[in-house]
């Protein structure tokens, strides 16, 4: 008897699978009710606002950044895919010689969005942004200067 | 259109000679226009089923309602490489996928989809059919044999033994319902049905016999969870690992056309066929077009039931099928014949039409 | 010429090599096991690895104690978060720094949601390798609930670097709370379906009972972790033995099965998802108000000496080792994966099946490849 | 047992014929001590009798070290060294055994392959990263790395100009 009882047992555990694959196509087939795939360039997906996309750095309406230039990130960054060219920048005023970043070079390529340059940043001066749409046909496009031409640095941030 | 006995002889009756060749080719191109098609929009309808059952859409994108996604996968497979490994043997390589469509071709000719339509109403149908549906695995062997893959060898090898093994206890399903119909021809299998369905007429091993043949018709087409010819996750790809490009192609579309024979074989034999439920359409003008639809129907709803298997059941193992087929299937089979025969000699049909007075 | 008579002696039973990966689905990712069949029987198994070996110890002698955390996201990057900690906590240690209640209670919630990621990717491919594809996707929908809160908080998904010596990186989104909630209720829901899904499945059971037998014996000589360990019936869960973090103020059970089989191995790992579920209850409401992180110097110098701690990830005790010679980088830093331990019990659990058998057998002791080859 | 039971049983085995050495100071050739961010013993070991230590250890009913958690590979600028990291599951309780080899050109320790299965995969990965050969070990070949790779990377005497870039 238990060579039935056996059959009986096996078809149940086969149509109570059967009964979750289809307590989820029917409602999917007639109303789209389960599905979750986001159905990309017609429906943004969600981004939240922590989410790591690149490294950006912050400018105001002058066009003024907050980076000093110390390099505290590029020390920090484990890939080194931060490198800071920078200048001496002669005071007008004062005549004096001062240290300031000529380009602020980010190699997205080679980020793997560990936060530690943010972290490391004294002034607040680099940020991350949400954007995701990183994919180029050239590899060169990955490297990315973050100040923008002609920016300088904003009044009283290194006080 | 009025069909006389099927679609054979409505177009050789007054054809002789290099004519008569010319029609026979006509038909081979019908069919094999429909073999194309009907794969296609099989594989279309597999993979929305299978993107519901996931949760998700399935292809959406090609076409309206991504209805054009199997014809542009068609285009690309037929626009990729021909790839052979340079070990194999050129032979047996390209004549693998031929043995599989010829023989889903062939099984595929006899079926009828309404009344009359049918290419060829041999009075041994049923015999017919499962006779040359045993050639396709021979396609598989000799395939991957020449493909001279150990994965392949390892797919093909568990395909002879299924194809061996299942053979046996689906034929044993066809011949319970042969028993209640007292023919092979399919027409007449389908006539016989008229009152009736054999499922309800026959009812307890009627419906035996339907369980064990959707089992082995499973096991038949490869397909989970009889997989293991394919079984992507041990073999990669199984017995098409060589193929590419058409030659895929050509593999991937008769594994649908033999779900579809499956399934056409399991509505002739045991939902009436092309007969409408009830005869509620027998009434109606368009007798041709009202067989289509019903047989068309009732095929799309078994195989949506082998894809429901599909996309639930993992996978058996080699050694798991085989004690399926000898220790469960088979001697089930055997005494459901023998059940079957009381039946019909003892008049203990159910037919509650006819008790009705209907 | 003479008539030859073929008896069943003379026929050659030959045994021969299959080639299983470094690019083979059943393999995640790109182990290659070498495997020596007798028709469909597995004999032997030589595993050939370093297809992802990118020597990450050597890296660690050249960077500094922050920028190794970041690595070890990608040794288990299903448990990153868990790995991340084993190094934070060794630093902590060394240092003799004591964090907050909040940070200890925020990264054990942080691992337990990693643990249940981690075991829910596991089903969904377990799935997929004994031939039932849909439960990746099923798998996946809920997994992704965690992947959005760890992506609310920490602000990525997988390799989340959110550990930092002393505390983590960024305090708990506003929703944290809320979402962990509906998580919980949410899996509440799905396991008894997962299990009546795939669990209970007739053929399921006899792809996974009695398959892949690893006794506790060969269990503890082979040195296999985690549920492997567990479901041959060794009691090895580091979070009960040396409590780190805040598990020694959570009651949970350590899951221990004992049969070592493929199902047993199976169990193990769904239990322990509601066991985390169970972890997570007790805390979600009870998250200590304070800083989370406890003022550290930006160059991070550890005394001389050495320093092991190791945490229990979702696949077994990894292990940190730091030889530290009083510089700013470490003098040695080795990582005891799990990974490559079970790797060592699967030669053993592995022969006498059949090759469906060893893709199973594999599934269950849920490898991730890059933890293997480090 | 604590640790300081486990240092007291372990040391006492100096007077046992098996590891007493003519050329050896008097306090025997193992050394315990609490180290390891205090909280494992460890025990330092002459290679010559890796193998009779390891075997009492792990035979031994007072300690059952029956788990080889992890075995270490050590560089120490004048000599190689491994440490063997046990554990028992029975008794719970912890050792690191280390030796030190002199020889950097061929250094060579006995297998715990047959004490330990667990060893077999950990002692290919030495054998890879530092060269260290182990007599008696069933497969030893490199496990990472190519075939034809030169040198033990992670030993601080290797140097790859194009691979290591130091800051």
């Amino acid at each position: 008897m238990s060579y039935f009882k056996k059959i009986f047992k096996a078809i149940h555990t086969l149509f109570q699978g059967m009964s979750v694959t289809g307590n989820y196509f029917f409602p999917n087939a007639l109303t789209r009710k389960h599905v979750i795939t986001c159905q990309y360039p017609e429906e943004p997906p969600v981004i939240f606002e922590r989410f790591k996309g690149e490294v950006v750095m912050w400018h105001n309406e002058n066009n003024e950044h907050r980076c000093t230039g110390c390099q505290a990130c590029e020390i920090a960054c484990p890939n080194g895919s931060i490198e800071i060219i920078w200048k001496w920048e002669i005071n007008p005023e004062t005549g004096r010689k001062k240290k300031a970043i000529d380009q602020h070079i980010y190699h997205l390529s080679m980020c793997t969005m560990c936060s530690l340059c943010i972290q490391a940043c004294p002034t607040n001066a680099i940020m991350w942004s949400t954007n995701f749409h990183h994919a180029t046909y050239d590899r060169g496009l990955l490297t990315k200067v973050l100040n923008k031409p002609g920016s300088k640095l904003m009044e009283g941030v290194e006080e | 259109m009025i069909l006389t006995q099927n679609i054979f002889e409505y177009w050789t009756q007054n054809t002789e000679g290099w004519l008569y060749v010319l029609v026979l080719a006509l038909i081979a191109a019908l069919y094999l226009t429909f073999f194309a098609v009907a794969g296609l929009l099989l594989v279309l309808m597999e993979r929305r089923v299978a993107g519901f059952f996931q949760l998700r859409l399935g292809p959406n994108r090609v076409g309206p309602g991504g209805s054009l996604q199997t014809i542009a996968d068609a285009l690309k497979l037929v626009s990729k490489e021909i790839f052979m490994p340079k070990f194999a043997d050129k032979l047996l390589y390209k004549a693998g996928y031929y043995f599989v469509i010829i023989a889903s071709l062939l099984g595929l000719s006899v079926i009828p989809f309404s009344a009359h339509f049918q290419a060829f109403d041999i009075n041994v149908g049923i015999f017919f059919i499962t006779a040359v549906s045993s050639v396709g695995v021979l396609g598989i062997l000799i395939g991957a044999w020449g493909s001279r893959n150990k994965y392949s060898l390892i797919g093909a090898m568990r395909s002879g033994l299924q194809m061996i093994s299942y053979e046996l206890s689906a034929g044993f399903a066809v011949i319970t319902i042969v028993l209640l119909a007292g023919t092979l021809q399919m027409s007449e299998i389908v006539e016989a049905q008229r009152d009736t369905w054999f499922i309800i007429k026959g009812h307890i091993p009627a419906l035996i016999a339907f369980m064990i043949f959707m089992i082995s018709g499973t096991a038949e087409s490869n397909r989970v969870p009889f997989d293991l010819v394919e079984a992507e996750a041990e073999l990669g790809a199984g017995f098409h690992t060589e193929y590419s490009g058409m030659g895929f192609a050509y593999f991937f579309l008769a594994e649908f056309e033999n779900m579809f024979i499956i399934a056409a074989l399991a509505v002739t034999l045991f939902f009436g066929g092309w007969l409408a439920p009830f005869g509620i359409t027998d009434a109606l003008p368009g007798q041709v077009f009202w067989g289509l639809f019903w047989f068309f129907l009732k095929v799309l709803i078994v195989i949506f039931v082998f894809m429901w298997f599909r996309w639930t059941f993992p996978r058996l193992r080699i050694d798991q099928l085989l004690v399926l087929e000898w220790k469960y299937l088979l001697p089930i089979g055997l005494v459901n014949i023998v059940l079957a025969a009381l039946i019909v000699w003892q008049g203990w049909l159910f037919e509650p039409l006819k008790w009705l007075g209907l | 010429m003479s008539e030859q008579v073929i008896t069943h002696s003379d026929i050659k039973f030959q045994e021969y090599f299959l080639n299983m990966g470094p690019q083979h689905p059943a393999t995640h990712g790109v182990l290659r096991l070498i495997l020596t069949l007798d028709g469909e029987e597995v004999v032997g198994i030589e595993p050939d690895l370093g297809y992802i070996h990118r020597g990450i110890e050597k890296m660690c002698e050249y960077d500094t104690y922050r920028q190794i955390i970041h690595l070890t996201d990608r040794f288990d990057y299903l448990s990153s978060h868990m790995n991340n900690e084993a190094v934070c906590l060794a630093v902590e240690k060394a240092l003799e720094v004591e964090v907050t209640d909040r940070i200890k209670v925020i990264r054990t919630m942080m691992d337990e949601l990693t643990r249940i990621a981690s075991h829910l990717l596991w089903w969904g491919v377990m799935g997929m390798d004994v031939g039932a594809l849909t439960t990746f996707m099923y798998a996946f929908r809920d997994r992704e609930m965690i992947n959005e809160i760890m992506e609310k908080t920490t602000g990525a998904r997988l390799t989340m670097s959110y550990n930092i010596p002393g505390g983590v990186m960024f305090d708990l989104h506003k929703d944290f709370q809320k979402d962990v909630k509906n998580l919980i209720a949410h899996m509440r829901k799905v396991l008894p379906e997962y299990d009546r899904l795939l669990t209970g499945n007739v053929i399921f059971q006899r792809r996974m009972k009695g398959i892949g037998t690893l006794s506790k014996e060969d269990a503890v000589n082979y040195g296999a972790t985690g549920p492997v360990a567990r479901a041959s019936g060794i009691s090895c869960d580091t979070r009960k033995h040396e409590p780190y973090s805040a598990y020694n103020r959570v009651k949970f059970n350590e899951v221990i099965e004992t049969a070592g089989d493929n199902l047993a191995r199976y169990q193990v790992r769904m239990q322990e998802m509601y066991e985390s579920l169970d972890i997570l209850e007790q805390l979600v409401d009870n998250i200590p108000e304070g800083d989370y992180q406890v003022a550290m110097r930006n160059l991070i110098k550890l005394p001389k000496g050495e320093f092991y701690q190791s945490v229990e990830t979702a696949r077994g005790e990894f292990g940190v080792f730091i030889v530290s010679d009083g510089k700013k980088n470490p003098y040695r830093v080795h990582f005891r994966s799990p990974g490559f331990n079970n790797l060592n019990a699967l030669l053993k659990a592995g022969l006498g099946g059949k090759i469906a058998d060893l893709v199973a057998t594999m599934s269950t002791f849920d490898f991730v490849i890059p933890d293997i080859d480090r | 047992m604590t640790n300081q039971e486990l240092i007291t049983y372990i040391t006492a085995w100096n007077d046992d014929a098996q590891f007493s050495l003519p050329a050896e100071t008097d306090s025997g050739i193992i050394s315990a001590i609490d180290d390891l961010s205090g909280t494992i013993v460890n025990v330092e070991i002459p290679p010559t009798h890796l193998t009779e230590f390891m075997k009492r250890l792990q035979s031994d009913p007072e300690l059952q070290f029956d788990y080889l958690f992890d075995m270490i590979g050590m560089d120490w600028g004048k000599e190689l060294g491994i440490l063997y990291y046990l554990k028992s599951t029975v008794l719970h309780h912890k050792i690191v055994v280390r030796i030190k080899i002199e020889d950097r050109e061929n250094p060579e320790v006995d297998t715990m392959e047959n004490i330990w299965k667990a060893a077999h995969l950990q002692e290919r990965e030495i054998f890879d990263l530092f060269g260290i050969r182990f007599k008696g070990h069933s497969n030893l070949k490199r496990i990472f790395l190519r075939k034809d790779f030169k040198g033990y990377p992670l030993r601080k005497d290797y140097e790859d100009d194009y691979m290591i870039i130091r800051k």
